[in-house]
């Protein structure tokens, strides 16, 4: 196990990260504009000698070769729109909050779009099914741009009940993570719903109920583990879309998160921005598919070869 | 099943009970008026604070807290009025300014302000390896346009020297009527010599001079808290000269992107002020909260840039027809909705005294005849032509309008191009489109701030458009000292700038945003800029 | 009737096809997507104004007697521009969903038949294509290429299989060392004939129910895209436009936003009940109740 | 005092197709030590009857009724779900045909073996582990010690068949239902299973019903025989003399296809025919349509059970009434 983990990580890993930064950084320079673009015309001497400052005058490959070895020392290089923070520094201050609410949000997600699976596999094809599944649904087809406000109008404004925009006091925290786990909630109940039926109706179910076990036993001890693995597998794309933030709910509720450089920072031509943020997330999706990958095998002996 | 299923739920309204405060708990806003700590919605993350490579409103929102020019700012109508200088003289010949700085002057961390700091900073914003892209505002002063250009290499030949500690004397390449509403600009201010050594940042960009601790500033406050995307906070600066008529003791900034998101904290008492007001919000404010929206002329232009090289827009007729059949009036009630007026001149009225007299008519027969006459009657034969903006929501809403407009009044289908904001920066200086959206704010209270845009080869004027007539005429305006002379020159430039009509206007902008009745000693200005030092919060309940 | 039930063979879609049209919600389901498909398609023949019509002086304007639904805030009626908007929408939706399938369902199953060192590089070129900075390719695409629907669906498709490659692969590889697959490799079947004969098919539970999940996450994505100027130009429009424009006026016009919201959950809702029969129609063990 | 007395048990399916009467009026007694087979082609209800007893089918579709069931005494109410679990797995076990999918495959041999002690006994997972390892003693695992950690899919089809033994016979239940347990393993294993059953039998008393479709298991295992065909039964009788003298036309038919019984070289006997749709309604005999000695009454008269023998009862109507003499002999010509 720990062989495979190790061959993961090293092995495998470097070339995917290495395949991503190449492909992101040779491809955002096909974009027209550069980082120092602005309304008021940028006088041309003035222009060629900011993009010196930075290093953009060099030869792409020396520029490309230049940032590979800063990126192994750990130093992704100063934001072009922020000059005066560095692009770690950016990530190391706003990566913790959207990790924050990327846990509770996938935590209420888990728990409530589970919940709803279980029920609905439980009561197949009745009106508990269908209701609990159509409540799920939702979750996707209210965006979130539009569940957001209306949660700050309802219990931020009129009740007042929680807060409404910032990150700082604890009620901050609820209303987004709502809305960024309410899409989740639909696709885990689906996926949950659909993993549990289809377990339900093996043959060692039926043993499980000769032995005289309840229908919870049931459930929880014999179907769950195997229910559970098409969400498993949807849990590591999903576990690192979530905490690192979605720039939408950053934006309805003014959170200082990573999600909205995902966006910003291509608007803005931050070279050096785009290429953190892109290495910053791959590695994180690397580590949770080898997590879930790891899950897995954990869940299903029959793997372990 | 069911049993685990409700238990879930009723842990989660519990949750949430013990997670919110009892709903009437203190808000910001209240705690704010008790301890004069202002709240103010800022739109976004400020790049920088430093005086000298800033570029945006929200970056002047704070430096101007921070650092105080030569000249101050009347809150009332922005006149110029005393700031670092206690006093200056103007030659007569208008060419030699002479400052008087005050003994008093301090820097935040105790050090005296003299006019070396001023000269220093003038050669720092100078300098062409700092790269600053307002350096050309010093551009009226002697031979500082050549020393930044490098053209020549002893600044002392440029036109500013310190007979005494406490006296600046600058002298002019050219008579700049409007030189003092000049030095409030952003580019004037002074920047403190031993942090700017200590932190090598003389020529070089992205030091950390600018994070809190190591700011040093001469202005009403000093930078406390810069917390990424959450809040900047400045504090009352106690060596500030005028300290004492200070009242606020703090200003948290917050970057609120979405005008929405800013509306909804203004409502539920985060913040004091906001930055703006969201389109659909308008009208509810209006009708029912009038007290709270401010909505104040702006001196800024929206207008369509026309790209005059290219057919059939080369022809004045077409242009002439496609400005005369934008229904205005109706664009600014029915779709803007924020009091903006309509504009049938490009600057703004009474600017600096400056009305422009000639103007573009509204008038559909004419419109349609002009068009006949340069060969598409009725609109037939007209070529497929793109109406460019960069992508917003307002931007989005009024290029529908205007479409629908040009179709149903000429019969020709203009179609609408959206481009992501560098994208289109490209698309509009390399002359590669039709029409498209364009805006202009002022930099200081001057016609000539909008009308030299439009010099042949200007910076700024991506219509390849090109009049020496119009170039003269702006050149003797700037050189003229008489202040009616110089006004006649504008009209006749303006004149003719709006019978070739590069540029369609279209409406002035007005600045619409929430106040709380608490925030004294705001007043509406033409920039939008309200000295902190003359604000202050009393809860009149 | 079969007068005994093992007289006629019936197949697997003969089989499936009774099953399905005897459940009453998914045929409901189906009629609904139908009538909404005629409807948007053709929608010039139902719409009472030109989606373009603007009336300025009404601006927006609740449900009246001259335009059902309401108008926008350019005085435009709702009930045209979600006929219109509907067409996009629904082709975006179900177009672009199954370019996602496509790639995805293919990729998944290769990667999982195949397992081994072609699985693994096939399976981190999928990680790396999650990290892909997706804003920036839309702005490329937009610039490069002359803007088209296809455009629109090629950038939605890059993004959407990614997930679904993972829940396939996921699926394959335990379906992989099941006796039905190890006998069609006795029986000599080319690897290309196992794939998409035998291993597809086992796993459209699961691919069905992510598919119908896909659709309207797809309607909403174009809405963002749209905004960037990649999708619908305007003065056309989509659902997810709509939505959009009406979450802005939520509290001061809140019928531009309940009206195209419920133009989209309807549809969701019949997917999901249309996927849920197809499932239990197709799935051989629910054959017996 | 019998183990299991049903009487007059029916479980009717309600589908689209019709009400199919999958168990229509059958009543099985079972004493303490017996092993009672129950014999007949695959669809004759067989699996469905030993379900329905146990509280396996699912009620919506299906509806049982009975009008005595009882268990060593106590009255058992198969529509109780709460006091069937109690009973189920505890004093009523069962064992199934394919033991390749039986096992839960996510658990530990340890787990599942020792289950029905936590949910019956309350015994804690430390105390029950070593009763576990006892009971895969008892059912001849090598090495238990080792494998007990271990997971199904690690053990052969003819090791996981003994697992569930051992599953179903640890909480030392009063009666085992095994629904042809060796069917799905090849013959030697077959052997050893059952004589592994009949040892644990005579060890610990427990009464088996033993549902098969071979006569060889039926002769080597089964204390008593009964046939069944389309949901009833029809003929019960102790082995030897179900074996000596069939007296009905279905079992003399069944016994005559036995390939041991025809001559080297002659062709297999087989009863014509196909057996009824459960769906549609049987009047009078249901094997009439095949039997050879069918008459016009035996589709009009309803069939019920009557003893022709001691402990030997038979359905065929014409048996009843001796119109038909020895069955073997016909088919001898």
């Amino acid at each position: 196990m720990l062989k495979f983990v190790v061959r993961r990580l090293t092995l495998e890993s470097i070339p995917t990260l290495l395949f991503v930064a190449t492909l992101t950084f040779f491809l955002i320079r096909l974009a027209p504009g550069g980082p120092f673009s602005a309304e008021k015309n940028v006088p041309p001497d003035v222009l060629k000698r900011l993009e010196a400052h930075y290093g953009l005058d060099k030869p792409l490959l020396v520029q490309y070769r230049d940032y590979l070895l800063n990126a192994l020392r750990g130093d992704l290089g100063p934001s072009f729109k922020y000059p005066n923070r560095t692009v770690n520094e950016l990530i190391a201050v706003s990566f913790p909050v959207s990790l924050e609410l990327g846990i509770y949000a996938l935590a209420m997600a888990l728990a409530v779009g589970i919940a709803i699976g279980l029920l609905a596999s439980a009561r197949k094809n009745s009106a508990a099914d269908y209701l609990s599944m159509s409540a799920a649904m939702m979750g996707i087809c209210v965006p979130s741009f539009v569940l957001g406000p209306l949660l700050v109008l309802v219990f931020g404004i009129w009740l007042g009940w929680v807060g409404v925009s910032g990150w700082a006091t604890p009620s901050d925290r609820i209303l987004p993570a709502i809305t960024l786990s309410a899409m989740y909630v639909a696709y885990i109940a689906r996926l949950t719903r659909g993993g549990m039926l289809e377990i339900l109706s093996q043959d060692f179910i039926r043993t499980a109920r000769a032995k005289g076990a309840g229908g919870m036993r049931v459930v929880f001890v014999h179907a769950l583990r195997g229910g559970l693995a098409p969400v498993v597998s949807f849990a590591g794309p999903a576990m690192a879309g979530v905490i690192t933030g979605s720039f939408v709910v950053e934006t309805i509720f003014q959170i200082p998160g990573l999600g909205r450089f995902f966006v910003t920072a291509a608007f803005n031509r931050d070279y050096t921005m785009i290429m953190g943020t892109v290495l910053f997330y791959a590695t994180l999706i690397i580590l949770f598919n080898t997590a879930v990958d790891i899950l897995h095998v954990w869940l299903d002996p029959r793997l372990r070869n | 099943m069911k049993r685990n299923a409700s238990r879930t739920l009723v842990l989660a309204c519990l949750a949430l009970c013990f997670f919110s405060n009892c709903p009437n708990r203190q808000s910001p806003v209240q705690r704010g008026i008790r301890d004069q700590i202002l709240h103010v919605g800022n739109f976004s993350e400020p790049e920088d604070l430093d005086p000298h490579i800033v570029t945006g409103n929200v970056e002047f929102n704070i430096v101007m807290a921070l650092v105080e020019g030569l000249v101050g700012q009347d809150p009332k109508d922005l006149s110029p009025v005393p700031g670092a200088a206690e006093r200056w003289e103007i030659s007569p010949d208008t060419m030699t300014y002479t400052f008087f700085l005050r003994p008093s002057g301090r820097w935040s961390n105790g050090d005296a302000l003299t006019a070396h700091d001023f000269i220093y900073s003038f050669k720092r914003i100078l300098t062409a390896r700092l790269a600053s892209e307002y350096a050309y505002m010093l551009y009226c002063m002697k031979n500082a346009e050549a020393y930044h250009r490098g053209e020549i290499a002893d600044f002392s030949l440029v036109g500013v020297s310190a007979p005494d500690r406490f006296t600046l004397r600058i002298s002019l390449a050219r008579p700049t009527a409007y030189f003092l509403s000049l030095l409030q600009h952003v580019s004037w201010y002074p920047v403190h010599p031993p942090t700017i050594e200590k932190f090598k940042a003389f020529d070089t960009r992205g030091t950390r001079w600018t994070q809190p601790p190591n700011f040093v500033g001469n202005g009403p406050f000093v930078l406390k808290r810069w917390n990424v995307n959450t809040v900047v906070v400045v504090e009352k600066n106690p060596f500030y000269w005028d300290a004492s008529s200070v009242r606020l003791n703090a200003i948290h900034f917050y970057p609120i992107e979405s005008n929405q998101t800013e509306e909804r904290a203004f409502r539920s008492g985060q913040i004091h002020l906001t930055y703006g007001v969201p389109l659909t919000k308008l009208d509810w404010y209006r009708t029912n909260r009038p007290e709270l929206l401010h909505i104040t002329p702006y001196l800024a232009t929206y207008f369509y840039y026309v790209n005059v090289t290219r057919a059939p827009l080369n022809d004045r007729r077409v242009r002439a027809a496609l400005a005369m059949t934008i229904d205005r009036e109706a664009l600014v009630k029915n779709v803007l909705k924020a009091d903006q007026a309509p504009a049938y001149c490009y600057t703004p009225p009474n600017t600096a005294g400056y009305t422009c007299t000639s103007a573009v008519a509204y008038d559909l027969e004419k419109a349609r005849a002009l068009l006949s006459e340069a060969g598409y009657p009725e609109g037939k034969g007209f070529p497929a032509v793109e109406l460019l903006y960069n992508t917003s929501e307002t931007h989005h809403t009024i290029a529908q309008a205007v479409q629908e407009m040009w179709n149903k009044n000429l019969n020709i289908s203009v179609s609408l191009v959206n481009q992501e904001w560098k994208v289109y920066l490209a698309t509009t200086h390399a002359l590669d489109y039709d029409i498209a959206r364009g805006g202009w704010i002022a930099d200081y209270v001057d016609p000539n701030t909008f009308l030299n845009m439009w010099v042949t080869g200007g910076g700024n004027n991506r219509t390849g458009y090109a009049n020496p007539v119009y170039d003269s005429l702006i050149a003797r305006a700037d050189n003229c000292p008489g202040r009616q002379r110089r006004l006649g020159f504008f009209q006749q430039a303006e004149a003719i700038l709006l019978n070739d009509l590069p540029i369609i206007p279209v409406f002035f902008y007005t600045n619409q945003s929430l106040i709380h009745p608490a925030v004294k000693g705001w007043y509406p200005t033409l920039l939008n800029q309200h000295p902190y030092k003359n604000l202050y919060l009393e809860s009149d309940g | 009737m079969p007068d005994t039930y093992l007289d006629k063979g019936t197949s697997l879609w003969q089989d499936a096809m009774r099953r399905f049209v005897r459940n009453r919600l998914a045929i409901f389901s189906c009629a609904f997507l139908a009538a909404l498909v005629v409807l948007a398609v053709l929608a010039p023949l139902f719409a009472p104004y030109s989606y373009a019509e603007q009336d300025l002086a009404l601006g927006a304007a609740g449900p009246s007697v001259r335009h059902w639904l309401g108008t926008d805030i350019l005085g435009r009626d709702l009930f045209t521009r979600i006929l219109y908007g509907g067409r996009v929408s629904l082709m975006v939706g179900l177009c672009a969903t199954a370019v996602a399938l496509l790639i995805g369902v293919t990729y998944g199953a290769v990667s999982g038949y195949a397992g081994g060192r072609l699985d693994t590089v096939m399976m981190r070129f999928v990680d790396g294509m999650f990290a892909f900075p997706f804003t920036i390719f839309v702005i490329i695409l937009m610039v490069f290429f002359e803007r088209s629907l296809l455009l629109l669906f090629t950038a939605i498709g890059c993004v959407e299989w990614l997930t679904l490659a993972r829940i396939v692969r996921g699926q394959v590889r335990s379906l992989r060392r099941q006796e039905f697959i190890e006998a069609a490799i006795c029986l000599g079947l080319p690897r290309r004939r196992i794939i998409f004969r035998h291993v597809i098919p086992n796993v459209l539970g699961p691919v069905i129910v992510y598919a119908t999940l896909t659709i309207p996450a797809v309607m909403l994505l174009e809405a963002f895209l749209s905004f960037l100027g990649l999708g619908v130009q305007p003065p056309m429009s989509s659902w997810g436009l709509l939505i959009k424009e009406g979450a802005e006026a939520m509290e001061a016009y809140p019928w531009l936003l309940i009206f195209p919201g419920m133009a989209l959950s309807a549809t969701l809702f019949c997917l999901n009940f249309v996927g849920d029969g197809l499932r239990d129609a197709l799935d051989p063990k629910a054959a017996k109740d | 005092m019998p183990i299991l007395s049903a009487v007059n048990l029916r479980t009717h399916f309600h589908t689209r197709h019709g009400v199919v009467r999958a168990v229509d009026g059958v009543s099985l007694s079972v004493e303490q030590n017996e092993i009672v087979g129950i014999v007949g082609e695959s669809g004759c209800g067989k699996t469905v009857l030993c379900q329905s007893i146990m509280g396996l089918i699912p009620v919506p579709p299906a509806h049982v009724s009975y009008d005595k069931m009882s268990l060593d005494g106590e009255p058992l109410h198969t529509a109780d779900e709460r006091a069937m679990r109690a009973i189920r797995g505890n004093h009523m076990t069962m064992i199934f045909q394919d033991p390749m999918t039986a096992l839960n495959p996510y658990m530990r041999i340890s787990d599942q073996i020792a289950e029905p002690l936590r949910i019956h006994r309350g015994t804690r997972r430390a105390d029950a582990l070593p009763k576990a390892l006892d009971a895969l003693k008892a059912v001849g695992i090598p090495q238990p010690e080792s494998r007990i950690r271990q997971y199904p899919h690690e053990f052969s089809g003819g090791m996981r068949q003994r697992v569930c033994i051992a599953m179903a016979l640890i909480t030392e239940p009063k009666l085992l239902f095994a629904d042809e347990p060796t069917t799905a393993l090849d013959v030697t294993v077959q052997a050893q299973i059952l004589a592994l059953l009949k040892e644990l039998q005579a060890r610990y008393g427990v009464a088996i019903v033993f549902v098969t479709h071979d006569f060889g298991v039926v002769a080597g295992l089964c204390d008593r025989v009964m046939v069944m065909y389309a949901g009833k039964v029809v003929e019960s009788a102790p082995t030897a003399a179900l074996f000596a003298r069939p007296e009905h036309p279905y079992t003399e038919a069944l016994l005559r296809a036995l390939p041991a019984r025809a001559a080297r070289g002659q062709g297999l006997r087989t009863i014509a025919g196909q057996p009824p749709d459960l769906a549609r309604q049987i009047d009078g005999c249901a094997f009439a349509p095949r039997c050879e000695y069918a008459t016009p009454e035996c589709t009009s008269v309803e069939m019920k059970l009557s003893a022709c023998g001691s402990g030997h009862t038979t359905a065929c109507l014409r048996m009843q009434k001796g119109e038909i003499g020895e069955l073997g002999n016909r088919g001898a010509e």
